[in-house]
């Protein structure tokens, strides 16, 4: 399509300005959202991508700026009118529907009643039509190949379903608009197949879409536009394909991007790690084992990827390493030769491990306490000064850790619930690191975490090895695995399945480990 | 009881149920003990039931009372009104109630109501009070809870001989909910705005003790009266050594024990009970102390 | 079974068995517990708290907390009482109008209704913490109690009036069909209306809820305004039970309520728990009362004993409730 | 100035507000008001809640709640009353011990912290809500209250220890003395100790604070444990002040003291507030009370205007309160 036909435009952005007390998210930002288009809009952590969104589906109002939408579809005619939203309600009364950053569901209440949530079918006598809710419901999880029960209440779900619950919502309501704010973050790559099938479709059916990621590989299949953002300014306009990655990454960080990730070899050391038929039992609602016999070394030196696929029980292993699950695991763990036993994550600690939780909002930060009280978290005595805090000695010891992760906050005194969600991973990778750890656990450190911050994190991961950690690495992304590990460990339905050396390790091996018998007897 | 003793019809042990209106004010302790020991002491079982000041906690314990068999109530209600409803149920299954110390403002309900007289316990105190104070001077009244009948009856009892005096001047009316905190701390916010006043009325004897250690504190014990009503053990002892001016002493173990009495003639088949027995109530005053103690004469 | 209903139905089936436990020892323990006059009066007593916490459970389901349930309890019974015997003059005007014992039933209800809807609006409009906001209005309600009846009671409201306390209908009393009623309306409503889930919505997670479109304030308006009502229907109750609207009703009744809820497995924290949980809650309240009666124990162990139980029936309730904490 | 600090500032700020108004309002109104003597009046007699809700806080900003301060006070001053005066006898053996003054000192507060401890175990090893362990805990202690008292109150408890309520030191009352030290320690403690940030972090997200290595059982333990024995300083300045131990002192001073640190801003959901607002909070409650008394408002309308301005302080101090929601 040409730039030229401008009559299909849907939503009319201009000016955009929007202020935080010590930010200013956005200074003077225009967008164009056009029916089947795809406009993805990149940039680095805190530049803005997510208020912009909020702003256009009615979150909060702009400070500046206009915004002009189709207010009803007038085939080949152009009729924006200038909007005011005044509550999410307004913009999804005009066809506008966004799946936000981070979920937005009811854990208390069903799949079938979160997708429909405020527009719940009814009976003549006004209650709920739950015959039609479910199978409503079900032709959207199928149209999702969702395999779960309209009744399951999504709290028991994990992560990446919750957020196929959330594009679930935004489908359901048809939406004339679909933002999509970093959906694939906690998606395994059969479920983010689905969502472009999906995506796909809208397009054909004439919707406008808004994506946001920080996968560049992921542009190739949906991208239409691009837009980028760096500090709350928009610095690039483009239709896809004709900009380099390079070229992209540059306008993204405003500076030359380094060359690509490339691991330093080190000769690992001698071993920091050995845990042998660690046993985690299911609670009766699932898989038996959550963890089934899982043995792992890990030495000086060396990175230890763990990859497998959503639900693989990789996330139970790293927390049962960590001695979150005392009193129903089984198994030795034995740490530079002599065997421990953790009866909680402090005795952990204390043996000298550290571990950056996947949800980080449930399980990393405490939002209402600053950043600075979160970095030093962990281990206040350096802050100490004759048995009590002293705030010089705080900023002092955590201010390193902080810098050296370029975490982006107004001061260090601004609250972590202020903050982007890369730069809360951040602050806890600094929290962890200013305990001087020997072996750090990392679950997903890289998701919802831009090009450059993760390269910045990589370089972080190989500069610990070099000092003598070691790391295990959990990641849904296979080639980051391939990028970081030393060596690969696979896990499918809580089993290791395969360990690869590096060399080994090629992404047809490491997958095939990874999927389960049961979906190889499909496959073939 | 063993098998021979079935075959006799085993005495059965009546029950007696003591209903009082709260037992967070020992005055009202001692209305209970005495009621429920004079009750046992003639043969019955008797059970104390503690009402918290509610009349809907009440309404419960005469719901209970009912279906479980009580043979008799012992009664001290928790408002003049509002437990009318509670002794008529009662009535009507056949169980008769005693009134000790507190009204109830109905003359067809229970079978004999044992009363001490608030209103002229007042007016007695009143008097008493003038001639100490004088014919002029300032004071503050504390009252016990406002939505309580007895603090009504003893305000309007003082008041009615009190305010024939126009040089007297009640410079503030304060509530103390009865308790002897809430007295300490509102006395203390009042002498501030008020610190030349002459003396404290309270509505019990509670509330005098509070008042006094306000006084106390402030440097004006002694100087401003303090006068209370029931005739509490420790007021009684103040009285005497002249820390307290005066109180009224009402006559709580007297009181529980003729309604225990009278219910276990009832029990025995009499039925001519006087509606209401007044129980005088008596001043306690430093010429006078002598005679009391204990919560009751000596 | 799905794995859900699984865990819900033993979650409740812990509650029950406390229930049942407590039953069953008062059964053994006294001849008198397991008569039908017995039930009745079980039931007739819990339904003044069981109105309450009806409302109580709305209130708490959607994220928020009421403290001035019994003090909207006193005002409302105060204000049908009051009405009922004296009628309302209007001021400036010789008018004076006379009311029914129905009109007296509006009465009570709508002034219950008017003060929980001040309640959430204090809540929506100002965002003032829910307990800060019902804690303002137990004071303010208990002070206009005091200066509609002066402080006395208001008494002699008529046998119509009355009836609703003690009257009975088919052999059950007024107060248990008013409880039953109100029971089986909100178990509807909360499980199977828009109002009840966006309810549930609410108190899981406001943001959301806010995000996803409901009108947050409108529901808690709702919420807040059918709790305070509820609180006028118990008025009634007590009013008509009594014959008498005593100026100090209802002192206190807030934190009965709130633990019969809580007992019930509602979470504090709002989003999680159901009004027939709650039911169950006062059940066990109401038992424990009355068992403690029949046994004799003495009211200062008494206060001990019932301490002791909730903390069990708790205790027992938790004890298997495994599954992921949140 | 950095933008929380700026923040912070004005969030105080606004309570200051508050209470300014409040004391430029008594002070136009009654020259009573503004006198030395009555400003030593009014921190006498904030003290007691001050106490209360000095631990109160710890444990709203440690995510939990404490209904059973005020009942824990009537044990505490009750048993130190008890030992003072009857000393104590070992049962089975015809040993007495008699306490000092001191030793009743001490016996309050570790009675208090004993009930607080159990309460914590409660919560952290059974799990239980706490609102629900401290109900319990609150009829418990009410129960042991009456039962070792027998109802009476407990007097004539020497001038020795009367001196503790009533006694002076350079000019300024004890109970204003140990208030302050308390203060003083406990802002410290919240701010520039270890166990106060972990609190904080508690409060705030447990799950993090586990994940962060912190002993959240024990913090928890500690928090109650200060909480009650806070509370058994509280009961010893009621007897003391009153020469007397009542058998209800502190009866329903669990929801003043929630007030006060509400009104002072720490939020019910933990982790946000402070032991400064919170001492805000008391003064603001406490100038309120005197000064209704010396306008001598009538008791009917005081209840109404206490509602009114609480919900007006609280109000204006979220007014300009921007920041995320969570
Ligand atoms: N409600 C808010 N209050 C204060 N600051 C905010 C708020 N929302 C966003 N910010 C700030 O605005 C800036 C832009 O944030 P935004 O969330 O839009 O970034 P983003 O581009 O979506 O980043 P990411 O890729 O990490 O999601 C950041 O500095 C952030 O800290
Ligand atoms: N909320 C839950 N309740 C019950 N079981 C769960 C829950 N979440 C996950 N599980 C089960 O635990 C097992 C491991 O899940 P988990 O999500 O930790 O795996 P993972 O390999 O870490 O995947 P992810 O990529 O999501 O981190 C799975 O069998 C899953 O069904
Ligand atoms: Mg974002
Ligand atoms: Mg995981």
């Amino acid at each position: 399509m040409t730039p030229a036909a401008t009559n299909d435009v849907l939503i009319d952005a201009t000016g955009i300005e929007k202020s935080f007390p010590g930010v200013r998210a956005l200074a003077g930002v225009s967008l164009q959202v056009r029916a089947g288009r795809l406009v993805a809009l990149l940039g680095e952590n805190g530049a803005g991508k997510s208020t912009l969104m909020n702003i256009l589906s009615g979150v909060f109002p702009p400070d500046a700026g206009t915004i002009r939408v189709v207010e009803r579809v007038v085939p080949n005619a152009l009729s924006l009118t200038e909007v005011r939203f005044a509550s999410p309600r307004d913009a999804q009364a005009l066809g506008i529907g966004i799946v936000h950053q981070e979920l937005n569901l009811i854990p208390g209440l069903t799949v079938a009643e979160n997708i429909w949530l405020g527009r719940e079918p009814r009976t003549a006598a006004g209650l709920i039509d739950y015959a039609r809710l479910h199978a409503d419901t079900a032709a959207i999880l199928t149209r999702l190949d969702l395999p779960v029960d309209p009744e399951t209440l999504v709290g028991e779900l994990r992560v990446g379903q919750q957020q196929l619950i959330e594009i679930g919502k935004a489908l359901s309501a048809d939406a004339r608009v679909l933002i999509l704010d970093e959906p694939t973050s906690s998606l395994s790559s059969h479920e983010v197949a689905v969502l472009f099938n999906v995506i796909a479709d809208l397009k054909r059916a004439g919707v406008g879409l808004v994506y946001i990621t920080h996968k560049f590989e992921e542009l190739a299949r949906i991208c239409d536009d691009l837009v980028i953002m760096r500090d709350g300014r928009l610095v690039g306009t483009a239709t896809y394909g004709e900009l380099t990655r390079d070229a992209l990454v540059r306008l993204m960080a405003g500076r030359e991007p380094k060359e690509i990730f490339q691991k330093t070899t080190t000769t690992p050391g001698a071993e920091l790690l050995r845990a042998e038929k660690i046993v985690l039992p299911g609670d009766g609602v699932g898989r038996r084992f959550l963890v089934d016999h899982v043995s792992l070394t890990l030495r000086r030196g060396e990175v230890l990827g763990i990859f497998g696929l959503i639900g693989a029980g990789r996330t139970e292993l790293l927390e049962t390493l960590f001695g979150q699950h005392a009193g129903r695991a089984a198994g030795t763990v034995t740490i530079e030769g002599r065997v421990v036993r953790f009866r909680g994550p402090a005795d952990a600690i204390a043996a000298g491990l550290a571990f950056a939780p996947e949800d980080r909002k449930r399980d990393g930060v405490v939002l209402p306490m600053s950043v600075l009280a979160n970095a030093s978290l962990a281990d206040l005595r350096p802050a100490l000064r004759g048995g009590f805090v002293s705030p010089a000695r705080e900023h002092a010891h955590i201010a390193t850790y902080l810098e050296r992760f370029r975490v982006k906050t107004p001061s260090v005194d601004e609250l972590i619930i202020n903050l982007s969600g890369g730069n809360q991973q951040k602050v806890i990778l600094a929290k962890w690191l200013a305990t001087g750890p020997k072996i750090l656990l990392l679950d997903e450190p890289t998701r919802g975490i831009d090009v450059n911050a993760k390269r910045e994190i990589y370089t972080f991961i190989d500069e610990l090895t070099q000092a003598g950690l070691g790391l295990i690495v959990v990641s849904s992304e296979l080639p980051e695995i391939l990028a970081l590990a030393d060596r690969v460990l696979v896990l499918c339905e809580g089993r290791a399945t395969a360990e690869f050396t590096r060399a080994d390790a090629t992404a047809e091996r490491v997958l095939s480990a990874a999927l389960p018998d049961r979906a190889m007897a499909l496959a073939s | 009881g063993t098998s021979a003793a079935a075959d006799v019809k085993p005495a059965v042990v009546r029950k007696v149920a003591v209903v009082v209106s709260t037992l967070n004010n020992p005055w009202f302790v001692v209305l209970a003990d005495a009621a429920r020991d004079r009750a046992k002491e003639l043969g019955y079982n008797a059970v104390v039931f503690d009402s918290q000041n509610d009349p809907v906690k009440e309404a419960q314990h005469f719901d209970n009372l009912i279906s479980a068999g009580y043979s008799a109530v012992l009664f001290n209600c928790t408002d003049a009104k509002g437990s009318i409803a509670n002794v008529r149920r009662a009535k009507a299954a056949g169980i008769p109630v005693f009134c000790m110390d507190r009204e109830i403002e109905a003359n067809d309900a229970a079978t004999s109501q044992i009363l001490s007289d608030n209103y002229s316990g007042c007016v007695a105190l009143g008097q008493y009070f003038v001639e100490v104070v004088g014919e002029e001077g300032k004071y503050v009244e504390l009252l016990g809870l406002v939505a309580d009948t007895n603090t009504w009856n003893r305000s309007k009892g003082f008041h009615s001989v009190v305010d024939r005096f126009p040089g007297l001047k009640m410079v503030a009316q304060q509530s103390a909910d009865f308790d002897r905190t809430k007295a300490l701390e509102v006395l203390e916010a009042i002498l501030q705005a008020h610190p030349d006043i002459n003396a404290v009325f309270c509505g019990n004897d509670a509330m005098a003790m509070g008042a006094y250690q306000a006084l106390l504190a402030a440097g004006k014990a002694g100087k401003v009266k303090v006068f209370g009503f029931d005739g509490a053990d420790d007021v009684v002892k103040a009285v005497a050594v002249g820390k307290i001016a005066a109180t009224v002493m009402q006559f709580p173990k007297t009181m529980a024990r003729t309604a225990a009495e009278n219910a276990d003639r009832y029990i025995k088949g009499e039925r001519n009970f006087p509606q209401r027995t007044p129980v005088a109530v008596e001043l306690v005053n430093r010429e006078t102390v002598h005679k009391f103690g204990d919560y009751g004469r000596k | 079974m799905t794995s859900p209903d699984y865990k819900a139905f033993f979650a409740r089936f812990r509650s029950l068995l406390a229930l049942g436990l407590m039953v069953l020892a008062l059964s053994l323990l006294s001849d008198r517990f397991l008569t039908p006059d017995n039930g009745w009066n079980i039931l007739r007593q819990i339904s003044v708290n069981l109105c309450l916490s009806i409302g109580m459970t709305l209130v708490i389901l959607g994220g928020g907390i009421d403290l001035s349930v019994g003090a909207i309890l006193g005002l409302a019974g105060a204000v049908a009482a009051g009405l009922l015997k004296h009628g309302l003059g209007i001021p400036g005007t010789t008018l004076w109008i006379e009311f029914t014992v129905f009109g007296a039933i509006l009465a009570a209800v709508f002034v219950g209704g008017a003060a929980g809807w001040c309640n959430g609006f204090a809540v929506t409009r100002f965002k003032l913490p829910p307990f800060v906001a019902t804690l303002g209005m137990l004071s303010i309600a208990r002070g206009l109690t005091m200066l509609w009846t002066g402080g006395f009671p208001i008494t002699g409201l008529g046998d119509d009036f009355g009836h609703i306390g003690t009257g009975a209908f088919l052999g059950m009393p007024l107060p248990v069909w008013i409880m039953l009623a109100l029971t089986a309306v909100f178990v509807v409503v909360t499980k199977r209306t828009r109002f009840g889930r966006h309810l549930y919505a609410v108190g899981g997670n406001e943001r959301a809820a806010r995000l996803t479109g409901l009108n947050v304030g409108r529901i808690k308006l709702a919420i807040y305004t059918l709790a305070g009502a509820l609180a006028g229907v118990a008025g009634l109750i007590v009013t008509a039970r009594l014959d008498s609207a005593q100026p100090n009703a209802g002192l206190g009744y807030e934190l009965d309520s709130i633990a019969a809820v809580v007992i019930g497995g509602t979470s504090l924290s709002g989003g999680r728990g159901s009004v027939a949980g709650t039911v169950l809650g006062c059940l066990i309240i109401g038992v424990l009362n009355n068992g403690l009666f029949l046994l004799n124990v003495s009211p200062f162990w008494q206060q001990v004993i019932k301490g002791g139980v909730i903390l069990l029936a708790v205790a027992l309730d938790k004890m298997n409730s495994k599954g992921r904490e949140t």
